[in-house]
């Protein structure tokens, strides 16, 4: 059995203390795959509200999680995905792959984000310096990432 | 009772988070629930005049428009997600 | 420029606080990407003793670093090697790559372990409960990776 | 003097981690400096005639064995490398 975490929450995360959770007790890891995104300023961007479908979020976490553990065969996975209010400069999500080699840590690393960015009920609202909001329009380049892996199933 | 959501900029431009309400007769798709939708005219129209740009989810799950709906479903409406 | 740290050292690494120096002043940063390697741990392994060409070793990291700053549009990135004796469970060697997108950042992540794993001189020796010792061969799946790359030049 | 290095199990096999020798007469190439080494014979001789085994750097930089090298250049014999 895969270790799986799978966190929703409005509080910073501490990835080191995340990742020594994930290895706790495993001897078998040789790498931890890693991927945490930011909100990245520029455009007089402020802050991002981050909204979310509480239930189906997890629920498509977790399938997206298994999934990658069964494909990758991984020893665990944790995914964090913060709501609400973030500045520019705040971590967001958290990934991190524990696998025996490399190739599976880092190519489920990339699986499992490019997953979460179409297929996790998460919405960003845009705050900028002059009090306007806009919501983030999907990118077609995220779309065309995750049909790479065809479905979401093992 | 159906359980009707609405994320992100359909709720804002609805002007709610969602609503309740008996299945409507004669609706046994999710097709047939956005044509009962965009009736109401208004915000409605404007939205469910153009599925294509909203996605659904059935009991917390990703559906398609030819997906089947039963009383006492959770159906939720909303923009491509964008989260990551 | 971009940011570049490169470090050899005995000493064990926190990727937090890397990770905080490799982004410190910087808002145009939407993911980093980070592999770390662990001693893995299987038949009888106790320990694997890490010797390197000193003066060489560094040179070559800096040139993948580089390299994938440019190849990949990085805003910095960071690589940390240790050496000496280390225990199974141990980290060994740590990689970030801070990009404006997660493309780019994972997609170096990955050049650079494939760069480090065939061209930094660094050898492996593992060392088992029984008391015998063995050099660690070469992989052939590890060239073919980095084969993908093509030249180390961006 | 040349300065010749020896890593990993070529240093254990030699029994030495390198030596300092004169640029040998008429020996311009990596290829000419394996042949000499190989003529010493024993573990020397087991090694520099499997070429195909080693790898070689000159000043720091992979080489193959055709690079052209001068008095006073570094010269590293090592196995693949194996470390990340």
């Amino acid at each position: 059995m895969s270790r799986v975490t799978i966190r929703v929450q409005a509080e910073a995360f501490d990835s080191a203390h995340e990742t020594t959770a994930l290895l706790a007790g495993q001897t078998e890891v040789g790498g931890v795959g890693a991927f945490t995104g930011f909100v990245r300023g520029g455009g007089g961007l402020v802050a991002l509200e981050l909204e979310h479908y509480p239930g189906m979020t997890e629920t498509m976490m977790r399938q997206i999680a298994e999934s990658a553990c069964t494909r990758f065969g991984l020893v665990g996975c944790t995914i964090i995905h913060r709501v609400g209010r973030l500045a520019v400069g705040m971590p967001i999500v958290l990934v991190l792959c524990a696998s025996a080699h490399r190739g599976g840590a880092l190519g489920a690393t990339e699986f499992m984000m490019d997953w979460l960015k179409t297929h996790a009920p998460f919405w960003k609202r845009e705050e900028f310096a002059d009090g306007s909001t806009a919501w983030v329009a999907p990118r077609a380049c995220d779309d065309a990432a995750t049909a790479r892996w065809g479905t979401l199933g093992a | 009772m159906l359980r009707i959501l609405y994320f992100a900029w359909l709720r804002d431009r609805l002007g709610r988070p969602g609503e309740t309400l008996p299945l409507p007769p004669g609706v046994d798709s999710v097709a047939g629930l956005i044509s009962q939708l965009h009736a109401r005219g208004g915000a409605y129209a404007e939205i469910f005049g153009r599925p294509e740009l909203i996605r659904v989810a059935v009991n917390q799950s990703f559906a398609t428009n030819a997906a089947t709906i039963a009383a006492n479903d959770e159906i939720a409406f909303f923009p491509p997600v964008t989260g990551g």
